[in-house]
């Protein structure tokens, strides 16, 4: 009987076998980075919105206050956008006519609001509360990255769920003296660690209650 | 052109254990036999050494057990634990479960892969299927063969001493 | 999932381009099958919405129908919406207003249009939640399930929403043209030839423009229209006292109680002040406590008869017979012979009520006839309970009209009136069958109808004018005790909707007018500060009206006995418990509420008793035809034990077809067969046919198979053995395999009094609009589909003709060890520190396995996509969704949560403030709603919380605690206050 | 079929060489000539199969209320079918392993097709938990997959049991069935004459030589695969059964559950075995290799378990009395009273009424009577499951919440489907791979002594 499969038959099987575990493998690889990369997260990504608006000369520049603008923070679930009217009250005076502007005071004279596109955002199904966290220590900075230096506004963290959990699990390497809050570039004391054992305690912050599925659930 | 061996195709199992044995007598060592089903008999005449695969098997069926058990037991007790229904985080009875499943999992694919690999298939192309007369068409043929590597292999001789073994026929294999 | 997701500040511009849209929208409910066969609509549905898209027929079932008035809408409105996701500021804040944080406004609902104080919550603008207002007398913090509706019929893309000339859409200033007309032809003529029909109202401002009017134009006719009226009350009054008065009850004070065919738990604006003081005297802790009596005796079954310690169904035409034969027993006359009860209940009856005295209260319902309502009051007078438990005051909606809608027909019938203002009332639908009100109407020249929705009188008006919501209007209003509280709005009006002050204004000549300026002005007496702070309390302090001392004439004013008891069959008119004369037929929730006894949704049937059933050989569902007096009704039968024989109950307000909801419910319109402003007619018959109509009911078994489920006792009962619901029921295991979770924070539990609790629904509704809980329409309903998180069950004890009547909300149990969660295979089901039975929707993927497991069926999976998540295509009515709870989709699990948002939100403010959750801050929705506070909720590890207190009571037990599941809700077992020297019902048998 | 009166009940009649053996049951793969009535029966199944896909995809995009489900029953049609299935598979297994472990030399003929019958069995079975769930996209949650959103399995659920035993069963019986196919696929690799047959049976075939020194390992393999397969068969079916046991319903949790249900799955598996060889052998008249001495013993195996699974039924009952639960009680008697009493019936009388009439020598060797009986068992058996599934939640534990579920198009779309994508499976496999082991029964042949 004459041979059915030519001599490089069996290397060409060997070579299938062992290359189609390796493709299972980086299958598995990617399955396990992707999710986590910027492709998907959106992280570092700034989005074009209706006026550019920078972060980076309000706040780095100018220095204003983020409750300036985001004035809900301290006490509602929602940090705020600002009102036209805010934008107005310093641009009624400055840049009066820059065309960069020119929807802002469109929209303040038909009273249709600005359409800006979100940024941070989290699943309809995740309740965020801002107010709690800016009472318990977490400064803006550390979800929001260094807004002053973000010409245009972009995710500075994955928002995911493994990310909020890895605070929830474990809070105190991300508090701050709630005064400090606001603060961009934060330079912690020196006796940081210790700080933060006594705000855990003064602060009456109960890891364990944090990781209850309704706690962003509901 | 090397040669690979002799092959000599017997008609039934009988001349075929007859023949074997015969060649093992006379010194051969380097040889094989080739039967449509098993044939127990073989084993012991060509001194085919006890297979290890029972072991490899074993490994297989622990390892998945260990491996899954210690994947749950992380996930209840280290990564994220959660009060289900106020049971006790290391709820093994109901671990056990799933560990004895994938148990027999692992074991049946390392029978299985071991098999493969101990009998080094695939393998779609080997020198006996140059023989003219190998084939599993035609159902029960026997096969004797004997590797011209062997050192008793003599040209001649060997040819002769399997046609007196009642060889239907006997041809040469190249490599 | 959720509506509007918590974080943002969108719903501001939510109202603006709902109001756009909706502008835009002409009127749609008449549109929406037309729509929906379209190829535009099918592409918008095939994008947004593939499951639908999927089973959409050329022509769309009516359920797909129900979850496409969304749809529909949104293609009306904004058919070209992204799925960007795009934020918006405000573009001017108001200073008040945080986004994320609700704000909680006081103002008043009208229930038949008497007023019953309400808080309303609402975020960034958009009420979502009404709840009950403490400080005013008609509501003392509860409410009802109608109540709770009025955002939804706020929100109902059915509304009228545009000014109709003979059915086309016009503007309001063209009607204004028309109006400046009427009004110079009316000022020429004083007013000859017009009239205007009224509804029911109190509101002091209406009457005074009303009045003003009567002075502008002497000749103009003003009538009133109300299905649901009950004049007997106020003719008593006047033959007895010679001026008109109705009667205010005070249930605080009344130990033995009789009612003669009254609901007072069910019906009438004061019930639930009523219903209050009614439990409070019944609370029962302490073998040493007392509670009161009742005796009532009623012609259909009612909540108030399932209350009762001793109930007697008797034909609506014998309850003058008994009022005669109380009477007489009252003032020592040998019983009367005629009289259907025997004298064993009568003699115990009338020494019980003796021996009360002035503490004693004789009923009569607010619709029988004028010499029960008569007799009653004698009876009270002869006890001393006048003054002391009943207390006559001039009734609040007293209104001088030149008669009711009959009288207006006659009037049109004779040419003396051509021009006919209605507002707010519906005659076409609500008229009674006598008169033909459709041929009167539509020979008039000129028909004004002003109302919320399109409805069949505005088919037939020259002019229709969209009327302003109560949550969009100004407005003033009457308490049952004559309390005056002002109406604010909540909404600027989504659909340009005119407040009836407005219209008023406009017949009087002011056509362009504020309708703020028009309530304030005639609350010039109030000085701006008095005038917020009725606002913000939400009463006009100390303005109820004060009780007029009368002196009983001694023989009855020469009333007596109208009708006598006639062979044949009774029918009792009833009002639909939530659809009311058909008013609120658009509003889901309440077609989905199971009405309290029968649990019948989406629907009405002809109640009878099993003993005419069975005389009948008539079975559930099979369709009678009820005639009386030349008409008559075709409608599927639904026995009732307890209901009294050869009698038969129709309830009004369906057989509506205006409104796409009330569309989608069966059942039949009882109007059809209603003479006069009668509440029950004689000499009717029954004639089965062959046929039988769907009747959908969420509750198929009646009884309690001998399972403690209900642990119920009679108060001696209670005193000699406290701990009754131990008694021959199943030990509960204490010990347990595992070992117990510690819950040293917070262990939120819950406790209800089943003694408190009178079945009426109030919390079911609450929770449904609290977290956004999805009706699914008959189809699904009928399926065993419905989704209501807290169910009411309805069991009946002892013999079939008279049973007691048990009811027992069952909420999640929230059980320590839960058997739910251990079958969850992705942990979609979890417990949480303290203690929550926590679902997860966005984790579960649908096994069902944990409904499976639980005993107490309290889960409910969304079998199919019942609402839309999708903000951008989800329609107006999403404006009802509360932001702080996700709305579910489709394949997923659901339960009641203990209203975890709420739970959370104070969590989060208690920790702001960096101090513990007090007690009584957590309050759950379905406690908060209800009228009898049966509902405990708190913290079971504070000592002194008060749901500790409710749970150490020794009627206390947890529902099959024998299966050692360990729930958080706990029940207080039934009390009730039998007269030892009668049959105590259902006392031996069950439980 | 002729030989109804037949006494002899060898393994294997007549005297066979080893070329005719493999020359008939290799003909019926290569030559592909197939009895039209093949091709006609073919064509039902893929009409059926297509009715599978609509009702699937229609279920998937409307969602599971398209189907019978309600509350309280929540639990409907999929998963009885699930339970259906599996037990159906149970008996391919059974034969090929357990018997090869009794060392059985009749399981020679039919254990191929046996084996088959499970992996096309498991392979719908294994739908059904994916079908029955609210959002089946998200069915892999139940797989432990690391995440972004820290998801894991929740080990505790019978359901995640079920997910690994239903896995491994699938995997184990589909190794064991390729391993017994290598020497038939070389068999047909040496036969084929068109080139593409030589390279499909060559590729799957390993370049399998039947060398001694395979042969040997190969034994050993085979033979600790099948006693792997034995206890796992065992367990798979004791799992499904825990889905039921381990919930409070009443008529869920009972322990007798585990031995009952594998009793119910042999008893079905047994009857499917029948219901398919029975027209096999006649279609492919190898009325000599597949004899009625197999016929025979299915049938005695069926009435065995037939007759456990019957005590199981007797044992429920009584539990249920003598537990003195009023719940499991009162929903024992709703079983045989209530909405449910009609099927309730039915199903004992096939099950355990028409199971009866296999005592009998006559009617077991009466092919189209056996075949008969078998389908009839079939269906009891379905019903036995649906049985189980709803009656408990539909009469549990307050009685405001019973209520019954009605079924919808949808359900039997689902059912017949699936029933037709098997029959469409096991007709392929019969036209591509040799439906009868030619290497055991040529080795059976050669034990036997029956060359020529």
């Amino acid at each position: 009987m004459p041979q059915i499969f030519s001599k490089n038959a069996n290397g060409v099987a060997r070579f299938v076998i062992w290359g189609s575990c390796a493709v299972l493998l980086i299958a598995a690889a990617i399955g396990i980075i992707l999710p986590r990369s910027g492709l998907v997260t959106g992280v570092g990504e700034p989005l074009a919105q209706p006026v550019p608006f920078s972060h980076k000369h309000h706040v780095g520049q100018l220095g204003i206050d983020c409750r300036y603008c985001h004035n809900g923070v301290e006490s509602s679930s929602s940090a705020g956008l600002p009102a036209t009217e805010v934008c107005m009250t310093c641009h009624s005076q400055l840049f009066t006519n820059a065309d960069m502007l020119a929807p802002v005071r469109a929209s303040l004279a038909s009273g249709k609001p600005i359409e800006w596109q979100r940024v941070n955002s989290v699943p309809d199904f995740v309740f965020f509360n801002h107010a709690i966290h800016i009472n318990k220590g977490v400064a803006c900075e550390t979800c929001h990255g260094e807004v002053d230096q973000m010409p245009l506004t972009m995710r500075a963290h994955t928002l995911s769920m493994e990310w909020c959990l890895g605070c929830h699990r474990n809070p105190q390497p991300n508090l701050r003296p709630p005064r400090d809050v606001f603060l961009m570039h934060w330079q912690p004391p020196a006796d940081i660690d210790e700080i933060r054992r006594q705000l855990i305690g003064m602060l009456d912050i109960h890891p364990e209650t944090m990781t209850d599925c309704y706690v962003c659930h509901r | 052109m090397s040669l690979y061996g002799l092959m000599a195709v017997f008609a039934d199992p009988e001349a075929l254990v007859a023949a074997a044995r015969h060649m093992r007598e006379r010194g051969y060592r380097r040889m094989d036999a080739f039967s449509p089903f098993p044939m127990n008999e073989l084993d012991g005449i060509l001194e085919i050494p006890k297979s290890r695969l029972p072991w490899v098997v074993l490994a297989g069926g622990i390892a998945g057990a260990a491996l899954v058990y210690a994947l749950i037991w992380y996930s209840v007790e280290v990564d994220y634990p959660i009060n289900v229904g106020g049971r006790p985080l290391h709820s093994w009875p109901a671990f056990v479960v799933i560990a004895f499943e994938v148990g027999i999992l692992g074991a049946a694919f390392a029978g299985f892969l071991g098999l493969l690999a101990a009998n080094g298939l695939p393998r779609y192309h080997h020198p006996v299927f140059n023989a003219e007369s190998f084939t599993y068409a035609r159902g029960g043929r026997f096969y004797l063969l004997i590797e011209a590597a062997d050192p008793k292999y003599r040209k001649g001789v060997t040819r002769g001493q399997l046609t007196r073994l009642g060889a239907e026929t006997v041809e040469e294999v190249e490599a | 999932m959720s509506a509007i997701a918590d974080d943002r500040p969108g719903p501001a511009i939510d109202i603006e381009a709902l109001r756009k849209r909706l502008a835009r929208g002409g009127e749609i409910w008449r549109s929406l099958d037309e729509i929906a066969g379209t190829a535009e609509f099918r592409r918008f549905v095939e994008a947004e919405f593939p499951a639908i898209a999927e089973r959409l027929p050329a022509k769309p079932n009516r359920r797909t129908l129900l979850k496409l008035m969304g749809a529909s809408l949104s293609l009306a409105g904004l058919a070209a919406c992204s799925r960007a996701e795009s934020i918006v500021p405000y573009v001017r804040q108001p200073e008040i207003l945080i986004p994320g944080k609700p704000i909680y406004y006081a103002t008043t609902l009208s229930s038949d249009g008497f007023g019953i104080g309400a808080i309303v919550e609402s975020h960034e603008g958009r009420p979502t939640k009404v709840e009950g207002n403490p400080d005013h007398p008609a509501s003392r913090g509860a409410t009802d399930a109608v109540m709770q509706a009025a955002v939804l019929t706020l929100f109902d893309p059915d509304r009228s929403r545009t000014p109709l000339k003979d059915g086309e859409p016009a503007s309001y200033g063209d009607f204004l043209k028309d109006m400046a007309a009427l009004v110079s032809r009316w000022a020429a003529s004083q007013g000859q030839g017009g009239a205007l029909l009224v509804e029911a109202t109190t509101s002091p401002t209406a009457a005074a423009q009303i009045d003003a009017l009567r002075v502008r134009y002497p000749k103009l006719k003003i009538y009133r229209h109300d299905p649901l009226a009950t004049p007997a009350t106020e003719a008593v009054s006047r033959a007895l006292f010679g001026s008109p008065l109705t009667p205010v009850y005070r249930f605080d004070r009344a130990e033995m109680i009789l009612s003669l065919d009254a609901d007072f738990l069910g019906e009438g604006p004061g019930r639930l002040a009523y219903v209050r003081d009614f439990a409070a005297r019944r609370r029962v802790r302490d073998p040493s406590d007392r509670m009161s009596r009742l005796y009532a005796m009623e012609s259909t079954p009612t909540i108030t008869g399932a209350a009762a310690d001793h109930r007697l169904a008797i034909k609506p035409s014998e309850v003058e017979a008994v009022a005669a034969g109380l009477n007489a027993a009252l003032t020592g006359e040998a019983g009367d012979s005629r009289s259907p009860i025997d004298q064993v209940w009568m003699t115990a009856l009338v020494d019980d009520l003796r021996a009360a005295g002035r503490n004693a209260l004789v009923i009569s319902g607010a619709h029988q006839g004028a010499f029960v309502q008569a007799a009653a009051l004698s009876a009270n007078a002869k006890l001393g309970a006048l003054g002391n438990t009943v207390g006559l005051i001039e009734p609040p909606d007293a209104l001088q009209v030149d008669g009711d809608v009959a009288a207006l027909c006659e009037a049109i019938g004779d040419g003396g009136i051509d021009s006919v203002v209605v507002l707010g009332a519906n005659p076409l639908h609500t008229a009674p069958a006598g008169l033909d009100a459709h041929k009167a109407f539509s020979s008039l020249k000129l028909l004004v109808h002003y109302g919320l929705y399109r409805d069949e009188t505005a088919f037939l008006a020259h002019w229709h004018v969209p009327a302003a919501h109560e949550l969009e209007s100004w407005s003033d209003i009457r308490a049952y005790d004559g309390t005056r509280s002002l109406v604010q709005p909540l909404i600027k009006p989504l659909y340009d909707g005119k407040t009836t002050h407005e219209l008023l204004a406009v017949l009087g000549g002011q056509f362009q007018t504020d309708p703020l300026a028009l309530v304030r002005q005639h609350w010039a007496a109030l000085d701006d500060d008095a005038w917020k702070k009725a606002l913000r309390d939400g009463i006009v302090p100390d303005s109820a009206a004060k009780p007029v001392p009368v002196t009983m004439p001694s023989n009855l004013g020469g009333l007596s006995p109208a009708a006598n008891a006639t062979d044949g069959i009774d029918i009792r008119f009833v009002p639909d418990p939530w659809l009311r004369d058909g008013r609120f037929a658009n509003a889901s929730w309440l077609q989905e509420l199971p009405r309290p006894l029968t649990k019948i949704v989406w629907g009405n049937a002809a109640l009878i008793s099993p003993a005419t059933a069975e005389r009948l050989k008539i079975e559930n569902g099979r369709v009678i035809n009820v005639a009386s007096n030349g008409t008559s009704v075709d409608a599927p039968a639904w026995i009732v034990s307890g209901h009294p024989d050869e009698t038969v109950t129709l309830s009004f307000g369906f057989g509506r077809k205006a409104g796409s909801v009330a569309a989608l419910s069966e059942g039949h319109d009882a109007f059809l067969l209603r003479s006069a402003a009668e509440w029950m007619a004689t000499g009717a018959a029954i004639t089965p046919r062959e046929n039988s109509a769907r009747v959908i009911s969420t509750q198929h078994h009646q009884a309690m198979e001998g399972r403690a489920i209900v642990r119920h006792a009679s108060l001696e009962a209670f005193r000699r053995d406290p701990r009754f619901v131990r008694k021959d029921a199943p030990p509960s295991p204490k010990e347990s395999l595992y070992p117990d979770w510690p819950y040293d924070r917070e262990a939120w539990a819950m406790a209800i009094d089943l003694s408190a609790c009178i079945g009426c629904m109030a919390c079911v509704s609450a929770c449904q609009a609290e977290n956004n809980i999805a009706t699914v329409g008959p189809e699904e309903c009928e399926r065993g589909h419905e989704m209501h998180w807290l169910r009411v069950d309805r069991y009946y004890a002892g013999p079939l003709d008279a049973p007691e009547t048990l009811f027992q909300p069952v909420p999640c149990m929230h059980c320590e060890k839960a058997p739910c969660e251990v079958v969850c295979p992705v942990n979609a089901t979890v417990h949480t520190h303290d203690g929550l039975n926590a679902q997860v929707y966005n984790r579960c993927i649908g096994t069902r396995y944990c409904s499976q497991n639980c005993p107490y069926k309290v889960r409910r999976f969304n079998f199919l996509e019942h609402q839309s998540f999708d903000k951008d295509e989800a329609g107006p009515e999403q404006g009802v969704h509360n932001p702080n709870v996700s709305v579910r989709s489709r394949g997923v699990m659901e339960k009641c949560t203990y209203c975890v948002q709420r739970i959370s939100a104070k969590r989060i403010q208690a920790q702001i403030e960096n101090r513990d959750i007090a007690d009584g801050e957590v309050v759950t929705a379905c406690q908060q709603a209800c009228p009898t506070q049966a509902i405990t909720f708190g913290d079971r590890n504070r000592k002194d919380a008060k749901v500790v207190r409710e749970k150490s009571a020794p009627q206390n037990y947890a529902l099959l605690e024998e299966l050692n599941t360990r729930p958080r809700t706990s029940y207080l077992g039934k009390i009730s206050n039998p007269n030892g020297r009668l049959a105590k019902p259902g006392e031996a048998t069950d439980g | 079929m002729a030989e109804a009166g037949a006494n002899s009940l060898d393994v294997m009649r007549g005297r066979h060489d080893f070329p005719e053996i493999t020359g008939r049951i290799g003909s019926i793969v290569l030559k592909g000539r197939l009895p039209r009535h093949f091709w006609t029966a073919f064509f039902l199944c893929f009409l059926l199969v297509l009715l599978f896909l609509y009702s699937i995809i229609y279920l998937i995009s409307v969602g599971v209320g398209a189907y019978g489900i309600n509350m309280p029953v929540v639990w409907g049609t999929m998963i009885s079918n699930f339970v259906w299935w599996i037990g159906i598979g149970h008996a391919g297994t059974l034969i090929s392993a357990v018997l090869l472990l009794l060392r059985q030399p009749w399981r020679a003929s039919i254990n191929r097709f046996a084996e088959a019958m499970t992996l096309f069995a498991v392979a719908m079975a294994g739908l059904f938990p994916i079908l029955h769930l609210g959002r089946p996209w998200f069915f892999y949650w139940l797989l432990p997959l690391p995440n972004v959103h820290m998801h894991w399995p929740q080990w505790r659920s019978p359901l995640v049991w079920d997910f690994a035993a239903i896995a491994t069963y699938a995997t184990v019986s589909l190794l064991f069935w390729y391993m017994g196919l290598l020497p038939d696929l070389a068999v047909l690799r040496d036969r084929a004459r068109s080139r593409a047959a030589q390279l499909f049976y060559g590729i799957l075939a390993l370049g399998w030589r039947g060398s001694a020194y395979h042969w040997a390992r190969y034994r050993i393999v085979y033979f600790l695969l099948a006693a792997l397969a034995t206890p796992l068969v065992v367990s798979v079916h004791s799992i499904v059964s825990l889905d039921f046991t381990f919930a409070i319903t009443p008529g869920y949790h009972s322990t007798i559950f585990p031995p009952y249900f594998v009793a119910g799955a042999l008893l079905s598996g047994f009857a499917m075995v029948l219901t398919i060889a029975i027209p096999l052998r006649w279609a492919f008249s190898v009325e000599d290799l597949i004899t009625l001495r197999h016929m025979d013993n299915a049938a005695k195996l069926m009435i065995a378990a037939g007759m456990v699974v019957a005590y199981g039924y007797v044992s429920e009952a009584f539990f249920a009395w003598y537990s003195g639960e009023p719940y499991e009680r009162a929903m024992m008697v709703q079983r045989a009273i209530g909405p449910y009493a009609p099927l309730f019936w039915l199903m004992l009388s096939l099950n355990c009424g028409v199971l009866q009439l296999l005592w009998f020598k006559r009617i077991r060797r009466n092919m189209p009577l056996l075949f008969a009986i078998a389908v009839a068992i079939n269906i009891g058996m379905w019903i036995e499951r649906y049985i189980i599934v709803v009656t408990g939640p539909s009469r549990d534990y307050l009685p405001s919440a019973w209520g019954e579920q009605s079924l919808t198009w949808l359900d039997f779309g689902i059912l017949f489907g699936s029933i037709g994508t098997f029959f469409a499976l096991v007709f392929l496999f019969i036209r591509i791979l040799p439906a009868i082991t030619i290497f055991e029964v040529e080795e059976l042949a050669e034990e036997e002594g029956k060359l020529r």
